[in-house]
């Protein structure tokens, strides 16, 4: 059962890719793909030590620049680390914060939001709800900084606090979306078979659900990566030695005049990565909709 | 629908045109209708003045403005000399009594008379409310006693070799005594009155401090009509401000951006040595691998102090094996502009000391020094030394400092803010360092009331031999200020980092 | 018709929903959605219930169907009054009565093929093996003129009228006593909707299963029912056999209805001689 | 009114629920003393100094206590500034809301006209164009774009300050920085919404009155696709502030922001719950203004 | 448009419409039709969803969207073919000549303008030079021709706040708002409650012999047919497959389609006893 239902969602997304190629959203499937590949096989793949500082060769250009050297294809930074391989290495980081803390946001937002929604109107739903209004009333990049005070800037406090931080959207789209379907007759129609309301929220609600939370959660992955940037611009991101690219970013500001290629790639890596994510989103959204799926017409 | 392109175009036009036709008004209109070119002395610093109250700041940044406002009884000029400010005179009437002569013709920026009442009020407050930030400073005053108007004498519990460089640091300024009890302190501090040559016009929190000048300053008129001390908390838009013309002064510039200001027209950098020394404090303390002195030699010796000054401070620096600089009491010379670096025997020590599979050690960064940390950090690791360090943030620093919060090393730039030896006392049993020393306390203790100036100069010498021999610290280097200066102007930065904005001339 | 053949018996029903208060009315406005409805529906009977959008037709399929309790009155089927059933005896008469719904787009679950569907109601009462589903599945959708090929699909891949088939199939799989249809063929094509009327009557015929039929005009009615109940604002205006209905109408609403209906030839025309002239 | 009172009512209990995280986190993040006293103070003074400000009681006592003064006004005392911390806040308040309204009203100006285009010229390259640039727009970091503004507009072709808050041609950058993410995604939000609104039907009804096509946009499209962007507006409120703190550092501007990051660098508890506080009720009153602006603009709402 | 024209109002010749898709070949959704609407007569075009009987009637208003084109074919609007009209003079036909009124009454009127102002714009475009009064006793005039009690007070409401019916009454005003000649009709009552539907009819047919307006009434309903064509088009799959009057459809279909319609038609009357049978 379990293998029929993957083999059956990876035949949906291949089909989909076949019937809706969307070809930004192919670009963003590709783009993301080889993003993590490189992530993941960074230690094997990097020309030179990422951490390897080494002050007598800083501020290389890039190889095509006057100065440059096809030694370090994107230059060297500030301490003379090898930018290409701190790219690699950084995608690692920025990838693991995007991911998991939208997992942990996710997590309890699509909880709360069904509980929310399930039970609409009642006090559970109207707690839930305050309780969202009052972190939507904060603006997310502050109650990270305030939070991060709390705890030391690193990488599981970032993902913990991104994540504990950013659930109350999701909740509150869970539930909107959970309101409208609920009103939708085939789950009435599932009430009149005599279903468990669990059974109702599985089966009928949540998959019904699932594609909107889906494409919102891919953007907040890349709100993820800005938030990380904008943290380590302000000095409270994640810690030297590891590297993030809102850490590389953030280390070339103050050469942005003077040696622009330590702030360009990082910057330009984190404008790539939020738009193939954006573009994927979009494109999940598509080959999650079943009307979007082929094969057989309507006949009568 | 072409209405509505039509439309679109010329609103996005409108944006563009109406925002050119607001730009640049000030640096227009500044030029025009100027006289001489006083009008308006610009400095801009990464972080605003925290206060107006001199007696209740530790922030460098905040005297260096307020020194302009107020004066105190001494001060000391650029080589780190005392002179007279408000006093004219002082003399030791025995170990701890000291009598000064004030200048009788001084006036307040109130029109109030300055006399020795203003005195005694001044420096008891200071000494006497624990709950002022400088109070620690000043606690050895027993009491100030007014002999008549332009006589006060000062009485120390102990014998106090550093009464002067007290007075003389910016935490002893002298306040009107009758206004600031007849307004209260707040009032006071919102609207403050002093003796200096420039008065509060406004404190736009943030943005800037302006200052106006004190036409009736007892030293004579000062110079510029109207001073700003402007905030400008990123590095890049500080330097692009200068560039533009739009500030004069700016201070603590990147390295990475002193040849853009130099190349420019217009502009020059402005290097000169502050007391602020880079060091690496080491942990002593049993179980920890710094606590075997071999480890601790190896770190000194892996480091290319001269590497680092060339590289990332583009020379701006003097390597130094001591925190006491010439032109400090006490300096011991010999250890100054001098390093050392020897990587291949710091590779022996180590095997020695046990660790030839590499060792690991734990730093604390203040994160004003991350970029020359971690170049050490890289520079360790060539000899076999792991260093996992920790950024802290530069205000939270002095926080878990005190919290003993740190890891086995610490990574700070510590100043000097009283030109004396006596800043060894960090190294003190019981001090914030794990260090202990026997010989160091007593040497320190001595040197604290010792009033025969040879003989104490000598005891921070020898405890400065020790301290490099045990290496319970790694000077690296005494930074120099980087300050970006426009050309119209003349200004030599000083070893204090205070701005004394009657000192900066237009140039010719 | 003797009493023990009555399936459902609706008793004196009051639902009575609240609106939003008005600036200067003092008390709770409500719509009076159902107001004292009664009715009888028979075993393998087809009741017709007719009223305009508002009359509270579809509150009394809800009611029914126990997606709504009532404020006042009583729902007894095969005798028992359901609002006061058990959990375990609730869960029983839901399997027996099934509702066909107006909307075919909104009540399918779009995630979910015909087989899924159809064959949901067995899965969540355990009536059914897992390797028994595509047999089951394809005797349902067999049962409403749907084929093998349809299995797969999702619900868009279906027209309308399929649509509805599929609901139906749905309705069927637990054989119920009492099917509901909630304006189900409303929303349909006049060609369509007679095949899907044919379909029920068949159901009726072969498998005795009793109708409540509700729908906004008489047309679709008449062909079908047995009995036609006429709502009009929360009440049952009038009941009688069809034929009574249209031969000799009592109300004036109900009269109101037949006038309003449209001829079904040219001849028929009201305004015939007029434009003639 | 009676729905602007009951909006008002659940406001309240989101302000409690408010006012415990702000304490929960800002209690947690502790100990202010250090920062307070001099690089070498006793341990003494830090007990003394702790005692007199109340930060040896237990958690609940001490947030009752938050609640008490902060009902009658009172926020705490900013222990850098010594001054009362509703005072600083209000202080800076009116510096970030007025380049946050700038950012808006910037992101308005270019958000509508080019989303309308953006969708009459769907799938052509110009809708490609500006669909490609406001997700670009979306996905720089801003203060990456503030810096770069810096360097261009106004070090090279200097035709705008720096930074600084003295004149209008001074909200130009900064403003733009700001609103340079709102201003993309309502670009999306009002093409996708014209693209929805366009499809309705009275928009043939108008084009079957033989209204000309331009009118039919502006009359018939444009104020019904405005409801949804209405909304995002208020919600993206709280965002914006919060960008604020990013852009205000790079442009030197004396608002909220600064003052926020200055407190948390001192742990200054007072001026961080201050703010945390402060931009939360504001945040509010926004969205009751949104939903106020929405009720206005739509008849089916006002009129029921 | 001459005035003195003398053959059928609306004449529709071999008329093709196709619709782009995305990289596949067109899809034809109207194929080669041809028929005819005289002046002050009804034409009612039967056909089910998807039959092409509405892209018909968006053609002939120009008002295809989302791709759709007519790529061949004629249609002579009072001998005028509007296809070769510029896209003003087409325009300039909408709203003056022909209107169009439609299934759902619910969403045909915008939301956010008051009835008065949309009934108001169908006047202001073809008579820019009435003066605002004029205005607004036309308007009150048109809502009380669609018999619309209290039209005073109804011009000033918000489309939601009226029923179903008055609704499609307001764009039935509009429609008639500058007198064309041409109505198009696409399923105006289908989603109307009976009686509703029944008075809608009336208020159509009413129109329709008062002032000599040509319909054109789209439906799939043949019970409408019944009660309101003069002349029948069927269509099937883009194709015409029958025309005939109303009389002769109902009593002597030819196509197998129209036969199975018919079939499928709920029948009330009484075969004996009808008055009318003759």
């Amino acid at each position: 059962m379990v293998q029929n239902k993957i083999l059956q969602s990876f035949r949906t997304v291949r089909s989909g890719i076949i019937q809706n190629s969307s070809p930004l959203g192919l670009i963003g499937l590709i783009t993301v793909s080889v993003i993590i590949i490189l992530a993941i096989l960074a230690p094997w793949i990097v020309p030179h030590d990422p951490f390897k500082i080494d002050a007598t060769n800083r501020l290389i250009p890039p190889f095509w620049v006057v100065d440059g050297s096809m030694n370090h294809i994107l230059g060297t930074d500030h301490l003379g680390r090898d930018i290409l391989s701190r790219l690699i290495y950084g995608g690692r980081v920025s990838l693991l914060v995007g991911f998991l803390s939208v997992l942990i946001a996710g997590v309890i937002g699509l909880f709360l939001g069904l509980i929310s929604g399930y039970f609409g109107g009642t006090w559970i739903d109207q707690f839930i709800m305050r309780f969202v209004d009052a972190m939507l009333a904060i603006p997310t990049l502050l109650l990270v900084l305030v939070a991060i005070v709390v705890f030391e800037p690193g990488i599981v406090t970032l993902i913990l606090v991104i994540g504990l931080t950013s659930w109350a959207q999701y909740t509150r789209l869970v539930r909107g979306e959970v309101l409208s379907v609920k009103e939708r007759e085939f789950v009435q129609s599932a009430t009149t078979l005599g279903a468990s309301k669990g059974y109702i929220i599985r089966k009928h609600i949540l998959p019904n659900v699932l594609s909107s939370f889906i494409v919102v959660s891919t953007i907040g992955i890349a709100t993820a990566i800005m938030t990380e940037s904008s943290l380590s611009f302000l000095g409270l991101g994640i810690q030297p030695p590891d590297i993030t690219w809102g850490g590389m970013l953030n280390d070339g500001r103050n050469y942005i005049a003077t040696s622009w290629w330590i702030a360009t790639f990082p910057g330009l890596a984190i404008t790539i990565t939020v738009l193939a994510i954006t573009f994927l989103g979009d494109w999940l959204r598509d080959i999650l909709d079943p009307k979007l799926k082929k094969g057989g017409d309507a006949d009568e | 629908m072409k209405k509505i392109k039509v439309i679109s175009i010329l609103m996005i036009f409108a944006i563009i045109i109406s925002a050119c036709g607001f730009s640049d008004p000030d640096s227009t209109s500044d030029k025009e209708g100027e006289t001489n070119g006083y009008e308006l002395l610009t400095i801009a610093n990464p972080a605003d003045i925290t206060t107006l109250d001199p007696h209740n700041n530790n922030v460098i940044t905040t005297s260096a403005v307020l020194v302009n406002i107020y004066n105190r009884l001494v001060a000391r000029d650029e080589n780190g000399e005392f002179i007279p400010e408000l006093a004219t005179e002082w003399e030791k009437v025995d170990d701890t009594t000291w009598e000064f002569k004030l200048n009788p013709d001084v006036t307040f920026h109130n029109g109030d008379a300055f006399t020795a009442e203003d005195v005694k009020f001044s420096l008891e407050r200071v000494a006497k409310d624990t709950t002022l930030q400088q109070n620690s400073t000043f606690r050895q005053i027993e009491s100030v006693n007014v002999l008549d108007d332009t006589t006060v004498q000062i009485i120390t519990g102990e014998p106090d070799p550093q009464l002067l460089s007290r007075l003389a640091t910016p935490a002893a300024s002298i306040f009107p005594a009758a206004h600031f009890e007849e307004v209260g302190a707040e009032e006071f501090f919102a609207n403050p009155v002093g003796t200096g040559p420039y008065k509060y016009s406004a404190w736009e929190r943030d943005d800037q401090v302006e200052l106006v000048k004190f036409a009736d300053y007892f030293a004579g008129e000062p110079k510029w009509e109207t001073v700003h001390f402007s905030v400008v908390p990123e590095d890049s838009t500080r330097v692009s401000e200068l560039l533009t013309g739009g500030i004069d002064i700016a201070f603590n510039i990147p390295t990475a951006d002193m040849e853009r200001i130099d190349e420019n027209d217009g502009t020059h950098v402005a290097l000169a040595p502050i007391q602020r020394v880079i060091q690496l404090w080491l942990s002593t303390e049993e179980g920890e691998p710094t606590a075997d002195p071999k480890v601790r030699e190896a770190i000194e010796l892996a480091i290319d102090n001269q590497v680092i000054i060339d590289e990332i401070l583009l020379g701006s620096a003097t390597p130094t094996r001591t925190h006491v600089a010439p032109g400090n009491f006490g300096a011991d010379e010999s250890l100054y502009d001098t390093y050392l670096y020897d990587p291949e025997r710091a590779k022996e020590l180590l095997a020695e000391a046990g660790y030839e599979d590499g060792v690991t050690v734990e730093i604390s960064v203040n994160n004003y020094y991350t970029e020359m940390a971690e170049v050490v950090v890289g520079m360790l690791a060539e000899v076999g030394i792991t260093a996992d360090i920790e950024l802290i943030e530069q205000s939270q620093f002095a926080n878990r400092l005190f919290g003993e919060d740190l890891d086995e090393g610490v990574f700070v730039g510590w100043g000097n803010d009283m030109f004396d030896g006596s800043v060894l006392e960090l190294f003190k049993s019981d001090n914030v360092t794990s260090y202990s020393n026997p010989e160091v306390d007593a040497l320190l203790e001595e040197a604290a009331y010792n009033m025969d100036e040879e003989e104490r100069a000598d005891q921070y010498k020898q405890v400065q031999q020790i301290l490099a021999e045990d290496r319970a610290v790694v000077y690296l280097f005494q930074l120099e200020g980087r300050y970006g200066v426009n050309d119209r102007i003349n200004y030599a930065p000083r070893l204090d980092e205070l701005y004394y904005v009657d000192e900066i001339t237009l140039s010719e | 018709m003797p009493t023990n053949d009555v399936l459902l018996e609706v008793k004196d029903l009051v639902k009575h929903f609240p609106v939003a208060k008005h600036r200067n009315q003092q008390e709770k406005a409500v719509v009076k959605a159902v107001d004292s409805v009664s009715f009888n529906v028979h075993k393998g009977e087809i009741l017709g219930i007719v009223g305009e959008s508002g009359s509270g037709k579809s509150t009394v399929a809800k009611l029914v169907m126990q997606l709504l309790e009532p404020d006042e009155g009583q729902i007894l089927f095969h005798g028992n009054d359901i609002f006061k059933e058990s959990r375990k005896e609730r869960i029983e008469t839901k399997k027996q009565v099934q509702m066909v719904f107006q909307d075919p787009y909104s009540s399918l679950n779009p995630r979910m093929t015909a087989k899924e569907i159809v064959t949901e109601a067995l899965i969540i009462h355990k009536k059914i093996a897992k390797k028994e589903v595509d047999n089951k599945a394809l005797e349902l959708l067999e049962e409403v003129g749907l084929g093998k090929q349809h299995l797969n699909r999702y619900p868009h891949q279906f027209s309308g009228g399929q649509r509805q088939r599929l609901s139906i199939a749905r309705a069927l799989s637990l054989k119920p006593d009492l099917i509901v249809c909630d304006e189900a063929v409303s929303a349909l094509d006049v060609s369509i909707q007679a095949q899907i009327l044919d379909l029920l009557k068949q159901l009726q015929k072969t498998y005795g299963i009793a109708f409540i039929f509700i729908a906004h005009g008489l047309p679709a009615v008449k062909q079908i029912s047995d009995r036609i109940a006429i709502m009009y604002k929360g009440k049952i205006v009038e009941m009688a056999s069809s034929d009574e209905i249209f031969d000799a109408p009592k109300h004036t609403y109900t009269k109101k209805l037949i006038d309003a209906i449209p001829p079904s030839h040219p001849k028929y025309r009201k305004d015939r001689m007029v434009r003639e002239d | 009114m009676s729905y602007l009172k009951r909006s008002l009512l659940q406001v309240i209990p989101s302000l409690l629920l408010l006012t415990v995280i702000i304490f929960a986190l800002v209690y947690v993040a502790g100990d202010p003393v250090s920062s307070m006293l001099p690089e070498n103070a006793t341990s003494e003074d830090r007990e003394i100094l702790a005692e007199s400000l109340g930060l040896n009681e237990p958690f609940y006592v001490q947030y009752f206590q938050y609640l008490r003064s902060m009902v009658t006004g009172d926020f705490g005392t900013s222990y850098q500034y010594q001054r009362p911390a509703l005072e600083l806040v209000l202080e800076r308040l009116p510096a970030t809301l007025t380049l946050s309204l700038m950012a808006m009203l910037i992101a308005i100006i270019i958000s509508i006209p080019l989303g309308i285009l953006a969708a009459l010229k769907r799938n052509t390259f110009v809708d490609f164009l500006v669909s490609g640039i406001s997700i670009v727009g979306k996905a720089m970091p801003n203060f990456w774009i503030g810096i770069m503004l810096i360097l261009f507009l106004a070090v090279q072709i200097q035709i705008f300050p720096v930074s600084g808050a003295d004149t209008p041609a001074h909200f130009v950058l900064p403003a733009f920085t700001l609103g340079v993410a709102l201003a993309a995604e309502m670009t999306r939000l009002v093409r996708a919404s014209v693209l929805e609104v366009i499809e309705e039907e009275y928009v043939q009804t108008a084009r079957s009155k033989g209204q000309k096509e331009s009118i039919v946009i502006s009359k018939h499209v444009f104020l019904n696709s405005l409801i949804p962007v209405v909304t995002i507006v208020g919600l993206q409120f709280p965002q914006l502030i919060g960008g604020a703190i990013v852009v205000e550092t790079v442009f030197a501007w004396p608002g909220i922001g600064r003052l926020l990051l200055t407190a948390i660098e001192t742990s200054d508890m007072a001026i961080i719950q201050t703010i945390v506080f402060v931009i939360a009720i504001f945040t509010i009153v926004v969205n009751l203004l949104t939903d106020l602006v929405y009720r206005v603009l739509d008849p089916r709402i006002k009129y029921n | 448009m001459s005035k003195n024209h003398t053959g059928p109002l609306l004449s529709v010749n071999h008329l093709v419409t196709e619709f782009e898709t995305r990289g596949k070949n067109n899809i034809t959704v109207v194929d080669d039709i041809s028929f005819h609407v005289n002046e002050g007569e009804i034409v009612a075009i039967v056909g089910e969803s998807g039959s092409g009987k509405s892209i018909t009637s968006l053609s002939i208003m120009g008002l295809l969207k989302n791709g759709g084109h007519v790529t061949g074919g004629a249609i002579l609007y009072q001998g005028t073919d509007l296809l070769k009209l510029s896209k003003k003079e087409r325009r300039q036909v909408r709203g003056k000549e022909m209107s169009m009124i439609f299934q759902e009454p619910m969403s045909s009127l915008n939301p956010m303008l008051r009835i008065k102002s949309q009934i108001a714009e169908a006047i202001n475009i073809h008579q820019p030079a009435k003066s605002k009064k004029q205005v607004q006793e036309k308007v009150i005039d048109l809502l009380k021709q669609v018999e619309i009690p209290d039209a005073e007070r109804v011009a000033n409401r918000f489309p939601h706040q009226l029923s179903g019916g008055m609704r499609q009454r307001v764009m039935i005003a509009i429609a008639l708002a500058c007198e064309p000649k041409l109505l198009i009709a696409d399923e105006p009552t289908t989603a109307l409650d009976v009686t509703t539907q029944a008075q809608i009819l009336a208020l159509i047919k009413d129109l329709n012999k008062r002032r000599g307006t040509g319909v054109i009434f789209i439906t799939h309903d043949l019970s409408v047919v019944a009660d309101i064509a003069d002349r029948v088009v069927v269509m099937y799959q883009g194709k015409i497959v029958e025309e005939a009057d109303v009389f002769q459809l109902f009593d002597h279909p030819q196509h197998a389609y129209t036969k199975k319609l018919m079939r499928a038609m709920p029948t009330i009357e009484k075969k004996a006893g009808d008055s009318h049978a003759n």
